[in-house]
């Protein structure tokens, strides 16, 4: 299965079109076997006995990061929606609402990153050797995020980055309130943003099918709780954390 | 003209049968045994160089018979056209050609044949390469100059201010590479009493012939067979015969009928040429019939003009000064000339006192342009229409009356060395045409009804009608018949028939008897002339004139070497040669070519004058012994401009709210000397009269200048009027007035046939609209939309190439 | 194949083959084996045309246009190509009276039908056709190579309306072009033809 | 880029049948060519720029033909030609607006073979699209007539998506203005489809100019009782008199009630990519008179939310001038 697919140019020369769409059944496939072997794995697996909810309530995230994760998680998701249903063939004007959702998750990501620069530790999310040991040692527990939760992250980091920088080159190519196109990027250039947009785009659908499975599954929903209210148990912490690595500071409920 | 016999007659031109029985043959109605399709690659790109081809995916091809690329061509030196190329210099040039069993295999090969180009800069509008800095149409340069020191590109830039300077309707100070004068312009400016200043702009435009040009062609034990679509017949023959590479002996131009030509097929163009060249290589007849699509990238174009023009004018009318420069879009391969061809005709139409021209022939990655109709007469024509009545209307002088004050005559001058008219009746022809079209009383009627506007216009139109030096070929046969060899082309004037008229009225013979040779170079035709520059009816009337002289003189001497006496002694009539004074004494025609066969030598074409062409040697060569030969070559005195002259009188009715007119009347007169063929000219008048209008305010090339794209390469696109945008009548007369210079009398008419057409038009456009001039043709729906809402014009001034 | 009135899942392949076989290959026996019963309308190439009054048969392609087989597998040259896009009007020819453009109709649609060419108007004794005549007495035609059409365009023309108005005719002849521009002369041909003669 | 004009290689049908159609129209999807007169066919296939495995050839389905009575006004089967139309006698008396539009289409041999199905649902005339180049339209990521130098006179004005193309259809503009409705069939069944939704913007679906799917095939054309023998005004402006498209073009139904304008529907063709309906004009125009007040009245409404692109802002003094001609029609 091709990654692309070509067109001809003004001049008659080949040039790339875009992402080959028949790729999303194939990530759809890949993100639902995924889905279904770890859940099957899951249920034959023993339980660990559940931390309680209950006792001292430790902040886990900040309003404005909460706030952050959910308007980034309700503009990919109405991008995705936008973006893909049309080729599916569910046809609605979608243009409009993709751009400007476009623009809010940029928005939402440049005050992440600033945030997350100045006024957070950005080791914690940060991959190191040494966080690979959680892996094969149940024993070791991570800090704040564990490598799963590391590695999502950094995978959306990348792909979000490739979408909304191949996004905001697109505005070259439509009219908005602002400006009028300007069909200033050559057809060759512009086949590879889009091949860009495409491909990182089918990648986030996969991606993003994992995160709400994960972020629902029972042993998890903690985690997505504390994405809503911002905080987790004592006991929750000391289940599935390391206090030497990560001791926050009690709520103040 | 009743004296004659033939002359100012109606007659059955013998093809005409043909035309309406589906019977009359046209380049792509022959196919010869083994005959194979070609098809051509034309190229997507406005200018670049060919990397690669990649045929590999044909080569196994059932049917593909063969390719021809420019490699196995012979490399033709810009700035000619080559046949194909690898430097292409415009969408549409052709790159290779496919040759297959039929055109759907050609087709189906030419899909799968990769041709890798790189791309060059390129430019749709000659002052986007004139500016400093700006892309030039071809490596070589962006201006093509001929001078009789010589010709050849050069690259002319002009300072980013000079081009606004040009656009804002000032004097243009940029450099010029042609230029010429006479008379004392400031003086005559000095004199004036009104000036009027405009630039303007006349947009190029395809021709269009109805005939998607074809060409067949075989080639038998050396002699190249090509049947093809020729404005001309004998004249094509050196040039066919330099594309091919061979003697002009090797080359038979068969051309029977021509689909329409208008300037697009004078001389042999390399299209006629291809299907002898891929012959050669594969060994069959090969017919290339191309695509609408490609007649219009390849069938020529008339040149655009981005100009700026002053006109002085005394109290009177009378124009003491011109001063006109010319910026001239000439496509990709440095054809034109149109700059100085409209000079000249403003010398001569407005006889100006003084006058100054000045042009720059620009290249642009546009379609190659050639002569079109009036090739730059009619451009100015319409631009100078609407700046008489703006001069008229400042001087308060009557429209029709600043024509005639001007008016061409006798007396009139012409050019830059101000040479005599052979005949001028500008002023006869107006008063005509008024006459005709009852200037005063429309003049007076009502302008306005709800949002109709009416407005009437006046045009004259001229284009230098004749040329001297071609041959003339008669021959009686025993069995008394009158053969008529002509080497006039046959694109619809019927010119080829009438003009051996005034060979049968030098004969006194009858018409039924004639047989006339024509559309074939091995039915023994005639070195004859190019038929264009509406040269034709005065060149060779002049040319069978002095061969029927020749013929009559040889009939004297032979009746005199027979029955007696000398030759001066006899007198011709009724096909017979008698005694004067004693008709019983003679001999007829026929038996007097029996005579001639017998006598041998100049009589029956053993020997010939020794000034005639070669073309014109050999068919009397091949009809040597066959009968009496009349042969000569046209000696007979001839000076000064020889111009032919149409005026028109139109009233349209514009209405303001749709930006459309309707054309209600049309009268256009001929001022061409003698009428030969009353229905004949009728019909030129009358088709020039539709292609002015298609000029005025619906036809031009529009390109893409971010892609260099053609946006009008179809019949609707490129806005081809049809039996709804023109008069459902047009009305047409003559002065009728013999040229001295003529046998009979006759000049041409072609091309001012329509000039006086599109002047009239732009003129009655901008009476409808107060007298706002638009300086510029096509005159569309939105320019006039535009204007009547107080609109800008969506184009930047001066932009060409353009909706 | 969901619900299927009037054909068979098994009548309706059959037919998609008999297609594609018959643009394919040319040969008889094939061709003949798929001539009878083809529910889903699936053309066989050999075919009978009747043109200008006589019945022709002729090997077409499915996609063929009717002005390319007339003067490519028929020789009748008389119907010009001028554009190929249904923009001139050269090509005109009249099917059952009716003016086409024939660059612009499948040849396969005119099976029994009428077809009628330039070259057909002539009659038994080589007469001219009053049209055909009246425009030799205007002098109409100039480069000719629109001429068949146009002449078509007016036979077409008084077969439906002997007696048009000038401007009816004007109407009705608006879908061939002229590049010489010789309309005028045309529509006096046709009014001349009508036994209005001007 | 070669230049072709020679039909490729394609399979042709020609059932008879509607269902046989039906089944192929379905067999095939995109890949089938629903013929009707053609006349927007051949150049298509002929350039090569559109390639589908076969025609469809619709010609020998007699119920698609033919102008019938039925309980609610009319019904035209879609491949009713659009001479058929111009000489019906009930359509020149009760719906002369959709005779006025079709009387204009192209030229007559056009006319003689072109369907009304076929004028309806014909292609956009963009002449970058008509090229062959791969633009949006073309199912490409690029529109070259809306760009800082494109030459986009025709192009327009309203409701553009990427795509800048016009409806060209004459016949489309009267039948928004009569409130028909189109009939549409596939092997699913009937779907019944308001002329005001059965021409989609780029918007929506940027390769299609009508809202039918793949293996659906327009089978007739409703109109209804209510805009019998009503007011109509039908004007279109191109550049020539024949064979042409149409720079603006207006379609007008209005029901007077002693001079009063009780109820109109007045649309524009050649000014955006679906016939465009002048909603504002309608509803000022609803309980005045036709008069030259109404018209001053209106004055800005039609072209109001215009966004002209290079070359073709003539078309918004077009659109007023045409509106105000059909107040005092």
């Amino acid at each position: 299965m091709d990654l692309a697919t070509f067109k001809k140019d003004v001049w008659g020369r080949e040039v790339i079109l875009g992402a080959s769409w028949d790729l999303l059944w194939l990530v759809t496939v890949a993100a639902f076997v995924i889905i279904a072997g770890h859940a099957i794995v899951m249920a034959v697996r023993r339980r660990e006995p559940k931390p309680s909810s209950d006792g001292e309530r430790i902040v886990r995230h900040r309003a404005a990061d909460r706030i952050f994760h959910w308007v980034m998680a309700a503009s990919v998701l109405v991008l995705l929606v936008t973006g893909v249903f049309p080729i599916i063939g569910i046809e609605f004007p979608w243009l409009t609402i993709h751009w400007i959702s476009g623009l809010v998750l940029t928005a939402a990501v440049l005050f992440h990153i600033v945030r997350a620069l100045f006024w957070q530790r950005l080791k914690c999310i940060w991959i190191r050797g040494r966080d690979f040991r959680e892996l094969f040692d149940s024993s070791v527990k991570p800090g704040k995020y564990s490598i799963a939760q590391k590695a999502m992250h950094a995978t959306v980091t990348v792909l979000v980055l490739l979408v909304i920088g191949s996004g905001l080159a697109m505005f070259a190519m439509i009219d908005t309130p602002w400006w009028d196109r300007s069909n200033s990027i050559s057809e060759a250039t512009l086949g590879w943003v889009f091949l860009v947009h495409g491909l990182s785009t089918l990648a986030l659908i996969a991606v993003t099918a994992l995160h709400i499975y994960f972020g629902l599954r029972p042993e998890k929903l903690f985690y997505t709780r504390s994405m809503i209210s911002g905080w987790i148990s004592k006991d929750e912490l000391a289940a599935n954390h390391d206090p030497e690595r990560w001791s926050p500071g009690k709520s103040s409920s | 003209m009743s004296n004659y016999r033939h002359i100012g007659k109606d007659f059955l031109p013998p093809d005409i049968v043909g035309k309406v029985t589906g019977k009359a043959k046209y380049a792509e109605d022959f196919s010869v045994d083994g005959m194979v399709f070609a098809r051509v690659y034309t190229s997507p790109m406005a200018h670049g160089r060919v990397t690669n081809i990649d045929t590999s995916a044909v080569a196994e091809m059932d049917g593909v018979v063969g390719i021809l690329t420019a490699d196995d061509l012979p490399p033709v030196e810009a700035p000619n056209a080559p046949i194909l190329t690898n430097s292409p210099a415009y969408i549409g040039e052709p790159i290779l050609a496919v040759a297959a069993v039929d055109e759907k295999t050609a087709e189906d090969a030419l899909a799968r044949i990769r041709v890798d180009i790189q791309p060059l800069p390129f430019t749709v509008d000659p002052l986007d390469s004139l500016v400093e800095g700006g892309p030039d149409a071809r490596e070589e340069g962006n201006v093509y100059v001929r001078t009789p020191e010589g010709s050849g590109f050069r690259t002319v830039k002009w300072t980013r201010e000079q081009i606004d300077e040009f656009r804002a309707g000032n004097e243009p100070t940029g450099v010029s590479v042609s230029e010429w004068s006479y008379g004392d312009l400031d003086q005559g400016f000095a004199n004036a009493k009104v000036i009027i200043e405009e630039p303007f702009v006349t947009v190029g435009y395809a021709h269009m012939s109805m005939e998607p040009r074809t060409a067949m062609a075989y080639w038998q034990n050396g002699v190249c067979y090509v049947y093809g679509s020729a404005q001309s017949q004998s004249f094509m023959i050196p040039g066919l015969a330099t594309l091919l590479g061979v003697e002009q002996k090797d080359v038979v131009l068969i051309s029977e009928n021509t689909g329409g030509g208008f300037g697009s097929k004078i001389g042999a163009y390399p299209m006629m040429a291809l299907p002898a060249w891929f012959s050669k290589k594969i060994g069959r007849p090969v017919q290339l019939r191309i695509t609408r699509e490609q007649e219009y990238y390849i069938g020529s174009a008339r040149v655009g003009f981005q100009g700026w023009i002053k006109v002085g004018f005394a109290a009177n009318g009378r124009v003491t000064a011109t001063d006109v420069f010319i910026v001239e879009d000439i496509g990709p391969n440095a054809t034109g000339g149109d700059g100085s061809s409209a000079g000249e005709a403003v010398s001569i139409v407005y006889d100006p006192e003084s006058m100054r021209f000045r042009g720059v022939p620009v290249l642009t990655n546009t379609t190659p342009r050639g002569a079109q109709r009036g090739p730059g007469q009619n451009q100015i024509a319409a631009i100078m229409a609407p700046i008489m009545d703006k001069a008229a209307k400042q001087l308060d002088v009557d429209r029709l009356e600043i024509r005639k004050i001007n008016a061409a005559h006798n007396g009139t001058t012409a050019n830059t060395d101000q040479e005599p008219v052979t005949s001028a009746y500008m002023k006869e022809a107006l008063d005509m045409g008024a006459a005709m079209f009852d200037w005063p009383g429309k003049r007076n009627k009502p302008r306005r009804n709800g949002s109709k506007v009416v407005g009437l216009g006046i045009g004259q139109g001229y284009h230098s009608a004749g040329a001297t030096g071609y041959d003339g070929l008669v021959r009686i046969t025993p069995d008394g018949k009158i053969h008529l060899h002509s080497g006039v082309g046959n694109l619809g004037t019927y010119s080829y028939a009438s003009t051996t008229r005034s060979a049968a009225e030098v004969l006194k013979c009858d018409w039924d008897n004639c047989v006339i040779h024509h559309g074939n170079t091995e039915a023994n035709l005639p070195w004859s002339s190019y038929q264009a520059g509406s040269n034709t009816s005065f060149t060779h009337q002049r040319a069978n004139y002095v061969a029927a002289m020749d013929a009559v003189n040889k009939l004297k001497e032979i009746a005199a070497a027979t029955l007696g006496g000398n030759a001066a002694d006899y007198d011709i009539a009724d096909e017979r040669v008698f005694r004067s004074g004693n008709p019983g004494q003679s001999m007829s025609y026929a038996q007097a070519a029996e005579r001639a066969i017998e006598l041998g030598g100049l009589y029956s074409g053993q020997t010939w004058p020794g000034d005639i062409h070669e073309v014109t040697q050999r068919a009397v060569q091949n009809l040597a012994g066959s009968g009496l030969i009349g042969v000569a070559k046209d000696n007979l005195p001839q000076e000064g401009v020889i111009p032919g002259f149409a005026v028109a009188f139109t009233e349209i009715e514009l209405d303001l709210e749709t930006g459309k007119y309707e054309i209600l009347d049309y009268v256009g007169i001929a001022e061409c000397g003698t009428v030969i063929h009353p229905q004949g000219l009728a019909t030129q008048m009358k088709g020039g009269a539709v292609w002015g209008m298609g000029m005025a305010g619906h036809e031009r090339h529009v390109y893409d200048p971010q892609n260099g794209l053609p946006a009008n390469v179809g019949y609707h696109q490129c806005g081809v009027p049809t039996y709804l945008d023109i008069p459902a009548n047009l009305r047409t007369g003559a002065v009728d007035l013999p040229d001295p210079q003529s046998p009979f009398g006759a000049r041409g008419i072609g091309e001012p046939a329509m000039g006086c057409s599109v002047a009239a038009v732009t003129a009655a456009v901008a009476d409808a609209l107060d007298g706002h001039v638009f300086n510029r043709t096509p005159i569309s729906v939105d320019m006039i939309l535009n204007h009547v809402a107080g609109r800008p014009q969506s184009f930047k001034p001066l932009q060409t190439n353009n909706y | 194949m969901a619900v299927n009135p009037g054909l068979s899942r098994r009548r309706f392949i059959k037919a998609i083959i008999a297609s594609s076989a018959a643009a394919a290959a040319s040969n008889a026996g094939l061709r003949a084996a798929f001539a009878q019963d083809r529910p889903s309308g699936a053309v066989e190439r050999l075919i009978s045309l009747s043109i200008n009054g006589r019945t022709r048969r002729v090997d077409v392609l499915p996609q063929e246009t009717l002005a390319y087989t007339l003067r490519y597998k028929l020789g009748l040259t008389g119907t010009k190509i001028g554009c190929n896009r249904g923009e001139c009007g050269a090509c005109t020819v009249l099917i059952d009276d009716v003016t086409n453009y024939s660059c612009s109709t499948l040849t396969h649609s005119v099976r029994s039908r009428n077809v009628l060419t330039v070259e057909g108007l002539q009659d038994a004794g080589g007469q001219l056709h009053p049209v055909q005549q009246a425009f030799i007495d205007e002098l109409a035609p100039q480069c000719g190579f629109c001429t068949p059409g146009q002449v078509m365009a007016a036979v077409g023309l008084l077969r439906a309306n002997p007696q048009p108005s000038r401007e009816e005719a004007r109407q009705a002849m608006s879908g061939n072009l002229c590049r010489c521009g010789a309309y005028d002369n045309y529509l006096n041909g046709v009014m001349r033809a009508a036994g209005q003669g001007t | 880029m070669a230049s072709f004009d020679v039909m490729p290689d394609m399979q042709l049908f020609q059932p008879a049948e509607l269902a046989d159609a039906l089944n192929l129209a379905d067999r095939y999807r995109e890949d089938g060519w629903l013929l009707g007169g053609g006349q927007d066919t051949y150049g298509w296939l002929k350039d090569r720029a559109k390639s589908p495995q076969a025609m469809i050839d619709l010609n020998g389905v007699d119920e698609l033909r033919g102008i019938r009575d039925i309980a609610d006004g009319i019904e035209i089967g879609a491949v009713t030609t659009l001479i058929d139309v111009i000489e019906d006698a009930r359509l020149q008396r009760d719906y002369s607006l959709l005779v006025s539009a079709a009387k204009r289409v192209a030229s007559p041999q056009i006319r003689n073979v072109g369907t009304l199905g076929g004028n309806l649902v014909q292609d956009a005339r963009c002449w970058y699209y008509r090229r062959g180049l791969d633009c949006y339209r073309a199912g490409g990521n690029i529109c070259y007539a809306d760009s800082p130098q494109g030459m986009n006179r025709e192009h327009s004005l309203f409701g553009a998506s990427r795509c800048v193309a016009v409806s060209p259809s004459d016949t489309a503009t009267a039948l928004v203005a009569l409130e028909a409705t189109m009939v549409a069939r596939s092997l699913d069944g009937e779907r019944l489809i308001p002329a005001g939704e059965f021409f989609v913007g780029p918007d929506t679906h940027i390769t299609r100019m009508t809202s039918l799917k793949p293996g659906e095939i327009l089978t007739a054309v409703r109109i209804p009782a209510k805009w019998a023998g009503k007011h109509f005004y039908f004007e279109k402006v191109a550049d020539r008199n024949a064979w042409d498209f149409a720079l603006v073009s207006i379609a007008a139904a209005m029901s007077l009630d002693n001079g009063v304008v009780t109820d109109a529907r007045i649309v524009c063709g050649g000014v955006a990519c679906t016939p465009y309906r002048l909603h504002d004009v309608e509803r000022v125009v609803t309980g005045k008179s036709l008069s030259e007040d109404t018209a001053k009245e209106l004055e800005g409404l039609a072209s109001k939310g215009a966004r002209p692109l290079n070359y073709n802002h003539f078309k918004l003094p077009l659109m007023e001038n045409l509106v105000r001609r059909a107040m005092q029609s």
